[in-house]
């Protein structure tokens, strides 16, 4: 079942610049999406037309079989399914302590206060936060405040999580952390749509990839898929996965066949090892 | 929020006229427009730039339309206020409402030269960047004090516009703008936030400058561009035919 | 409230030019004066410009239905006292002229008198005074409603002695209940906006 | 020759917190040198101290074989020396043309008219910036902002230049245009230091690397020397390249022996090839 689905929107900013063109995207209710791209191919104004934050010049957006309605109630229902988080953790981040922050969007749903509570108390707990409700946010360091800006969006307990570009300026561990911590959600069934320009990571975790370029789709498929069409990947200023890449030289500059191209460390390691055994 | 001004003061048209030129024509166009007693000149300053700006510098029209509306709306309201409030010697009579005729030549006046002066500002806003203006400013000796902190203030305002338009949609998608109470909140909590991000950054931007020798005042930076006397002469000409129209028209009256 | 572009007889125009002028020479004199004892000072006083600039082009939903534009002069003087805030606001109203066509450039001294001086005066005056007994929340609506409200007043008069129609009491109590109506519930939203943004900055 | 050399220094903030604790660390002329480190273990800090922007609690730091003078005529002699390019580029563009920008150093400097002109010019030409001279920077991606901060401080003609993050947030293509660029100033005599959490890029640059965790210098070496300890690794928050680790996996698990793991794509087609033919 399509949980999301953009049909072929376009959106011009009122300067005139052109920044979608004709997009079709959709996800299937559990799925883990990667959305692929460069710096300014389109990715965060995609995102903002999930929720209905801005609304296509043309096209539609369909979110659990239904069309956005951009009436105020329309918006209000659409953003408690879709959550964005946002990439700067420091512009969702205002309040001065961390439980304030999380209890912002459930007290605006005007959900009553011990549910707020306990949604706030359920949220830090999940992204591993639980005893940091009175630290002041911006004393946290990157990983932290990620992992409570992920908070702030589980306590409105939304369908669809998008994110834009979640491991960008965090260190390995925090990294690694947060890509734990969606692997979890996305097991309890939350659908996830990630947007990076990580080209490493992203097998790691997507089930489909979407590489958007200039405001285009221009590829669309499994890891393995989008990856083995090397110049469509390198039109879109991005590169193969490291581990990809070594095996492409290999291939092609040395002549020993793998076949397809193993994409993440585990994959290369059984390429590797029956072939060195 | 509104930028799309400095986008067209950096790629329009008439981006390489010398600012200088552009800031005299509009200003002194500008007061021209303010001291016609009578509202023909000043909507013929109107239709004038209006063309300028269409033609020379390349707006696109539909954009034009959209800026103009809100001052050509207000011109009118106030046309509407000042002809049925602002006046002693009623004309007409609508089913008890009053149209004074002295009211309505008021009216009318402002309305033209809210139409000539908002022609002039819009052309050098949409043909010049801020920044240029400040730096002829500079040159006509307004002190280095104000113009340094305007020219410093200049990139400052789009990285913040940036950012607060981060921050509302991060807002508006946790549902802060739901009902005046949420809204108020939502705003207080951007704006606090948006003040400590300020102060961090002129810290931030303090440390770069220092690395860079900065020792207290800017040294001054902006492109030397000096008035042809091509530009001179027209300056003159378009200027003085309507200074000569102000004259001639200025007893003129409508109603 | 800006004055429009065009909106003022050249006269007027003047005259507040005049009126504004040592205020601003004052002003800029102070800036020199602390900049020279603090290098730091200038970079900081443009973000805290470009964040008066910004904050005034939010819009602040009223219950009238019309939306209004936070100025943060209220703020400003409070934080930088009277005189340094004019300067700031003569930069961000040639900024809102230039960037947003609010306002305009023959009436900028009228509107520097209106917001830039009377509005900061009284917000600085009213925080000093009703700071003594009053919590500081209360002392900071207090300061920037009443700046508020004395702006509105100012651009009345403002506009009777341009418009004095068929006399200045008149038209000055036209200008004045046009504004009542529109004005008075933006300033109780400006007054508690900025109770809103001084409380979230303490707590920061 | 030591070019820069920071013997010995702390650091405490003025609410107390300890930010560096001990630091040795120099510079050969004409090296290029990784300082590895999670988010928040005191890179930043170090490097303000490079050229006197903070001033030790206790230690020195020594450029060009003299202690900084911390004067004001002494302050302005080291910042022409050391030029640093921070993290925000946006912290750093404060001018509304970009020439205006690239001459501000120059400018302060004292110098005649005609040369600011000329290292204007040269500058953005060596970062492939030329012809935007006129553009405001809010009118510029990701990638061009920081090469414009590059070229501010290259038009000072530093000997050494320290960059803070030069690469994060930069999309691949973006990345590695950086990298290249550093290499060309690198090869053309100057002496660069850049600080980074990014393991993957680290070995392509480094001669040498020092890895930094909690305000303390924990490690020092060529990069396979640094690699080889991944305890020490892995205890600063931080991992193994991923072709390392890929090896890493084959020799621990899988027992397939390589010795000394590579660390880039180049070194591990070596060794593979070798095993594999």
């Amino acid at each position: 079942m399509r949980i999301i689905e953009a049909v072929d929107i376009t959106y011009t900013y009122p300067d005139g610049t052109e920044a979608l063109r004709g997009i079709n995207f959709h996800a299937e209710k559990g799925e883990m999406i990667a959305l692929l791209g460069p710096n300014g191919a389109g990715k965060s104004t995609l995102f903002l037309h999930f929720n209905g934050i801005l609304r296509p010049t043309s096209g539609k957006v369909v979110v659990d079989g239904e069309e956005i309605d951009y009436s105020k109630s329309g918006l209000s229902r659409v953003r408690q399914k879709v959550g964005i988080v946002f990439q700067n953790p420091d512009d969702q981040l205002f309040a001065p302590r961390v439980a304030e922050d999380v209890a912002f969007g459930p007290l605006n749903m005007g959900l009553p206060e011990d549910e707020v509570e306990r949604r706030v108390r359920e949220s830090l707990e999940r992204v591993g936060m639980a005893g940091y409700e009175d630290r002041p946010p911006h004393h946290l360091s990157g990983g932290e405040k990620k992992r409570v800006a992920i908070a702030c969006i589980l306590a409105m307990e939304p369908e669809i999580m998008v994110l834009d570009e979640p491991t960008s300026g965090l260190d390995p561990r925090g990294a690694s952390q947060i890509l734990r911590l969606l692997h979890e959600l996305n097991d309890a069934g939350m659908t996830i749509i990630i947007s990076t320009h990580d080209v490493d990571m992203t097998p790691l975790y997507a089930d489909r990839v979407y590489v958007i370029s200039n405001g285009e789709i221009i590829s669309e498929g499994t890891p393995h898929s989008v990856f083995s069409d090397i110049e469509t990947v390198r039109g879109a200023d991005l590169r193969l996965p490291r581990i990809a890449h070594l095996i492409e030289i290999l291939q092609k500059e040395d002549d020993i066949q793998f076949g397809d191209y193993p994409l993440t460390i585990g994959e290369a390691r059984r390429k590797l090892r029956e072939r060195l055994r | 929020m509104n930028v799309s001004v400095d986008y067209y003061a950096h790629t329009n048209g008439l981006r390489n006229t010398s600012p200088a030129f552009k800031m005299a024509l509009a200003l002194i166009t500008m007061i021209i427009s303010l001291a016609s007693p009578t509202p023909l000149i000043p909507f013929t300053v109107a239709v004038l730039m209006t063309l300028i700006i269409l033609l020379l510098a390349d707006i696109p029209p539909a954009y034009y339309l959209k800026f103009a509306a809100v001052p050509a709306g207000f011109g009118l309201l106030t046309l509407i206020l000042m002809a049925l409030f602002f006046g002693v010697n009623p004309v007409w009579s609508l089913m008890g409402i009053k149209v004074y005729s002295d009211g309505l030549n008021t009216g009318l006046l402002v309305f033209s030269r809210i139409m000539g002066g908002f022609t002039c500002l819009a052309f050098l806003a949409l043909t010049t960047p801020l920044n240029e203006i400040f730096q002829e400013l500079e040159r006509l000796r307004v002190p280095r004090a104000f113009t340094e902190i305007a020219l410093l203030m200049y990139r400052s305002v789009f990285i913040f516009l940036e950012e607060a338009s981060v921050m509302y949609h991060a807002q508006d998608t946790r549902l802060g703008y739901s009902g005046i109470r949420n809204s108020y909140r939502s705003l207080g909590l951007l704006a606090g936030n948006l003040f400590i991000r300020s102060w961090l950054r002129g810290e931030a931007l303090y440390r770069s400058m220092e690395s860079r020798c900065y020792q207290e005042n800017l040294p001054s930076m902006g492109k030397q561009t000096s008035t042809s006397p091509g530009e001179l002469a027209l300056l003159l000409l378009f200027d003085g035919l309507l200074v000569l129209g102000v004259i001639l028209t200025s007893r003129l009256t409508i109603f | 409230m800006h004055i429009m572009e065009g909106f003022l007889p050249w006269q007027w125009c003047l005259f507040w030019y005049l009126i504004s002028a040592p205020v601003i020479i004052y002003g800029i004199m102070r800036i020199i004066r602390i900049s020279d004892e603090n290098p730091e000072a200038k970079p900081l006083l443009a973000v805290s410009g470009a964040f008066m600039f910004v904050l005034s082009s939010l819009k602040l939903p009223s219950v009238t239905g019309s939306c209004s534009h936070p100025t943060g002069n209220g703020l400003g003087a409070v934080l930088f006292g009277p005189a340094v805030t004019s300067v700031m606001a003569l930069i961000v109203l040639i900024f809102q002229a230039v960037l947003l066509a609010h306002g305009g450039l023959t009436t900028l001294g009228a509107n520097v008198f209106s917001m830039g001086i009377v509005g900061p005066v009284f917000a600085w005056g009213i925080y000093r005074l009703a700071g003594k007994g009053l919590s500081s929340s209360v002392a900071v609506f207090l300061a920037a409603f009443l700046g508020d409200i004395m702006t509105y007043v100012t651009t009345s008069v403002q506009l009777a002695m341009a418009f004095p129609i068929p006399g200045f009491s008149e038209a000055l109590m036209k200008f004045m209940v046009i504004f009542a109506y529109t004005q008075l519930p933006l300033a109780v939203a400006e007054g508690l906006l900025t109770v809103v943004i001084f409380e979230n900055i303490l707590k920061l």
